[in-house]
């Protein structure tokens, strides 16, 4: 049996105020991406790896625990005994951006980027030697299993909260990465708070 | 030469003839409608054409035209009907082969 | 100049008329001879047009393309006997006969009738109110004709659903 | 000087609907745009006003691509056939009465020809548009495009009846078909005396110029492009100009009968075109307004709609319009407060009764 109460109008009426109410005074979400971007998420598993060659041993951990075998090192020993990689290639192209050779350095020597825009006009430059690889300008490591980087960077912008922002437009620059400040992966814990989501 | 009757006249009955063929000699039931209605055209043109040179202000013939329109109407929705319904039934609208009424 | 313009557009009419409803019968693609019937309509709407008669022309144009030819369009896509062509019948060559015939006895006819005389300098008038007083006139309208139409019309509405209804 | 005249009128038309077409796409991506809180295109020009330009040089330098086994003519001709009636409707549109205007003063109305029978000629035109629709459904030999074409009939043949219906109330309080004329009596515009009219008109013109909620001849999650699916290029470009050119048709239309023309409300002002073009710009917003609104209205639903909500309403309209034609005249507010009053009491109780048996339901 149909409703006795079902008054057939009210909701269209309903929804054409509300659209005309959105039409009016609600902001343009729309972020004008070459001029505007958002900040990304501090833990962003972004497509530009950082490489530490001061904190790198060449032990080629990361090497050995990526999946797609993207990460190619050559290493050569120095008089005094330790190892000094001469090659440190990473072909981005192939990456699946599992964060794995992050997680498995035990020096910390190797961090995700934060950038997201990898196209290039060939393959070959999608391969990035290790001169590259080192942090400078915008490429610089986050947060993702690397919390001492987490507490530096600005916090996300996000669409829904209204959070596009004029004013965060080039990441800041990386952070220093002193030994001091870099925690043992031993010591390292998931920080106990979930992220707030960052709201301007 | 002005126009006259005698040329809406002719026309008519040219149309008229055309579609008399038309609804004889085929044999599907929609053409034969659509003959139908070039017929009870070529009588609107000629009821038109009487009612302009012979009696213009009585408009007596715009009327029948009307009422020609009207009839037309109806019959094409009563004959899309039956060709319909006798498509379901015999999917074909062959006028011969349509022979439900012979025992 | 008047007369030379309604000479060409009658001309020009009447040729389109007789030229696509000649199509309408000839045509083996029962598509096109639907949408040339469609073209006979609009230059029987024209020929209306000349004859002064412009709310029918309208009518014409509103009712035969608007409606009937659209149904018939409509008519030929649910039955699939497009793919089938138009053929003609066993009758072919005796309708062919009977037609000319009839056209010549009839264009005899007209031309022996000695039809009343014509008095074309009639004013173009507006017609829509003059027909609509002259249906609708108690004393010597048209209302019974009218009414009569009216319940045609619903007899015909009801009859195509009774019709076409699936059980 | 008739020559002058024609040719004088055929310019304006041309340019009028050409411009305002181009703008209504423009319009109409912006403002929908807007009303899903995004941008919409702002790239091309200033505010992204050539965009229309940038898409017409685009679709221009696009393949013409005729797919094999089609009916040539036919598919060729079809874009065409749906295209002129549209501007063949503003031959009749009076874009500014005679008399004083804004800016300048007339002598006789301006439009191409006063038709006596202006209301008939447009319902007339704009009923060919369907053929061109059929015609590009049947010749692209595609069954998308044929079952396109099929609900194309379906819906304009019944959306048309209450449509006409509707206006016939305006006609009657009028006492003319002619388009001036019609202008000329809205001393209040008669949105307000036939608000029922009104309601029915442009729920039937919404259906006829195939826009949203009735867009179903072009159901992209259905019948994937319907009817111009085959269709590319130039012959693409038709079509969707087309489109645009019947929602502005439907826009002058509506503004014409129901809005009050060329003419101030009220007198307030001196009347011009410039009113007709602001009530155009209205009009098509409330209709951008119900595009963004509503969802698509299921296949099923929409001949119930026509034949069993909009023409009961849209007959008890018309005998409401006779029965107050009755009426001494200088009742003007009390028919106007009572007419609104009707008007909303006969949609809610008929929309009640509609959808208790079955609502929208066919067999």
């Amino acid at each position: 049996m149909p409703d006795n109460r079902i008054s057939l109008g009210q909701g269209i009426l309903k929804g054409l105020a509300l659209t005309i109410k959105h039409f009016i005074s609600r902001p343009i979400i729309t972020v004008q991406y070459p001029e505007e971007r958002l900040v990304t998420s501090r833990r962003i598993r972004g497509c530009d790896l950082v490489w530490d060659s001061e904190r790198c041993t060449a032990c080629c951990t990361c090497a050995k625990s990526c999946p797609q075998g993207n990460i190619h090192i050559e290493t050569k020993v120095r008089p005094d005994n330790t190892r000094e990689a001469v090659v440190f290639e990473i072909d981005h192209g192939r990456s699946m951006f599992c964060g794995l050779c992050v997680e498995s350095c035990p020096f910390d020597a190797i961090h995700m980027g934060r950038s997201y825009e990898r196209a290039t006009y060939n393959r070959d430059s999608l391969v990035i030697p290790k001169e590259k690889l080192v942090a400078q300008g915008d490429r610089q490591p986050s947060g993702y299993f690397r919390p001492q980087f987490e507490e530096t960077l600005p916090p996300q912008s996000l669409l829904i909260y209204g959070g596009k922002s004029s004013e965060v437009k080039t990441p800041e620059n990386p952070p220093p990465q002193s030994p001091a400040t870099a925690a043992p992966v031993s010591e390292k814990k998931e920080p106990a708070e979930r992220e707030k989501v960052g709201v301007k | 030469m002005a126009i006259g009757l005698q040329h809406y006249i002719i026309l008519s009955a040219i149309l008229f003839c055309i579609g008399l063929y038309g609804a004889l000699a085929k044999r599907n039931a929609v053409i034969i409608l659509m003959s139908i209605e070039i017929m009870l055209n070529a009588s609107n043109v000629a009821l038109v054409a009487f009612s302009r040179f012979i009696v213009p202000d009585l408009l007596t013939g715009q009327i029948f035209a009307i009422f020609v329109m009207t009839v037309a109407a109806a019959e094409v929705a009563v004959g899309l009907a039956i060709i319909i319904a006798l498509y379901r039934q015999r999917e074909k609208v062959d006028v011969g082969e349509i022979d439900l009424m012979k025992w | 100049m008047q007369d030379a313009g309604l000479s060409i557009a009658f001309w020009l009419l009447a040729i389109a008329s007789v030229g696509s409803a000649l199509a309408v019968v000839l045509l083996r693609n029962v598509f096109r001879a639907a949408l040339l019937l469609i073209s006979c309509f609009f230059a029987i709407a024209g020929l209306f047009v000349t004859l002064g008669a412009d709310f029918l022309a309208m009518v014409q144009i509103l009712v035969y393309v608007g409606a009937i030819a659209i149904l018939l369009l409509l008519g030929i896509m649910l039955t699939k006997e497009a793919m089938r062509g138009s053929p003609f019948s066993r009758w072919q060559v005796g309708a062919g006969i009977a037609s000319v015939l009839l056209l010549i006895s009839m264009i005899w006819v007209f031309n022996q009738t000695d039809w009343p005389k014509t008095n074309t300098e009639v004013a173009l008038e507006p017609t829509t109110a003059a027909i609509g007083l002259k249906l609708l006139d108690m004393d010597a309208g048209f209302v019974l004709p009218f009414e009569i139409a009216s319940i045609l019309l619903l007899a015909a509405v009801i009859g195509a659903i009774v019709l076409v209804k699936e059980k | 000087m008739d020559w002058l005249h024609w040719i004088i009128y055929v310019v304006i038309i041309l340019a009028f609907v050409l411009t305002l077409v181009m703008s209504f796409i423009l319009i109409e991506r912006r403002v929908v745009g807007r009303f899903q809180l995004r941008l919409g295109p702002n790239r091309v020009g200033p505010q992204g006003i050539l965009q229309p330009v940038a898409d017409a040089v685009k679709i221009l330098l696009k393949e013409d691509i005729i797919p094999s086994k089609v009916d040539r003519v036919v598919h060729l001709l079809a874009p065409i056939v749906t295209f002129a009636p549209a501007v063949l409707i503003f031959a009749v549109i009076p874009f500014q009465q005679a008399g004083n205007g804004l800016f300048f003063d007339l002598k006789s109305t301006a439009s191409m020809v006063d038709l006596d029978v202006g209301v008939l000629f447009i319902f007339a035109i704009s009923s060919i548009s369907v053929v061109g629709l059929v015609m590009a459904g049947w010749a692209s030999n595609n069954k998308y495009a044929l079952l396109g074409a099929m609900r194309t009939i379906a819906q304009m043949v019944s959306y048309e009846i209450p449509m006409v219906l509707a206006v016939l109330g305006i006609v009657l309080i009028a006492g003319s078909l002619s388009l001036a004329d019609i202008v000329d009596k809205q001393n209040i515009p008669f949105i307000l005396l036939q608000p029922l009219g009104f309601f029915i008109y442009f729920l039937g013109a919404t259906a006829e110029m195939n826009r949203s909620p009735f867009d179903l001849l072009e159901a992209e999650s259905e019948i994937v492009a319907g009817v111009n699916i085959e269709y590319s290029g130039m012959k693409f470009a038709m079509f969707f100009l087309g489109e645009y050119a019947y929602a502005l048709a439907v826009s002058t239309i509506t503004s014409v009968l129901f809005l009050g023309g060329a003419k101030f409300p009220w007198g307030l002002l001196p009347q011009s075109f410039i009113w007709l073009l602001v009530k155009i710009l209205l009009v098509f917003f409330v209709i951008l307004w119900i595009r963004s609104t509503l969802p698509r209205v299921r296949v099923d639903q929409l001949m119930g709609f026509a034949w069993k909500f909009l023409l009961p309403l849209s007959l008890i309209n018309l005998f409401l319009v006779a029965a107050e034609g009755m009426l001494p005249s200088g009742f003007t507010w009390p028919i106007v407060a009572l007419n609104v009053t009707l008007a909303v009491a006969l949609v809610v109780i008929w929309a009640n009764r509609f959808y208790r048996v079955g609502g929208a339901k066919v067999a």
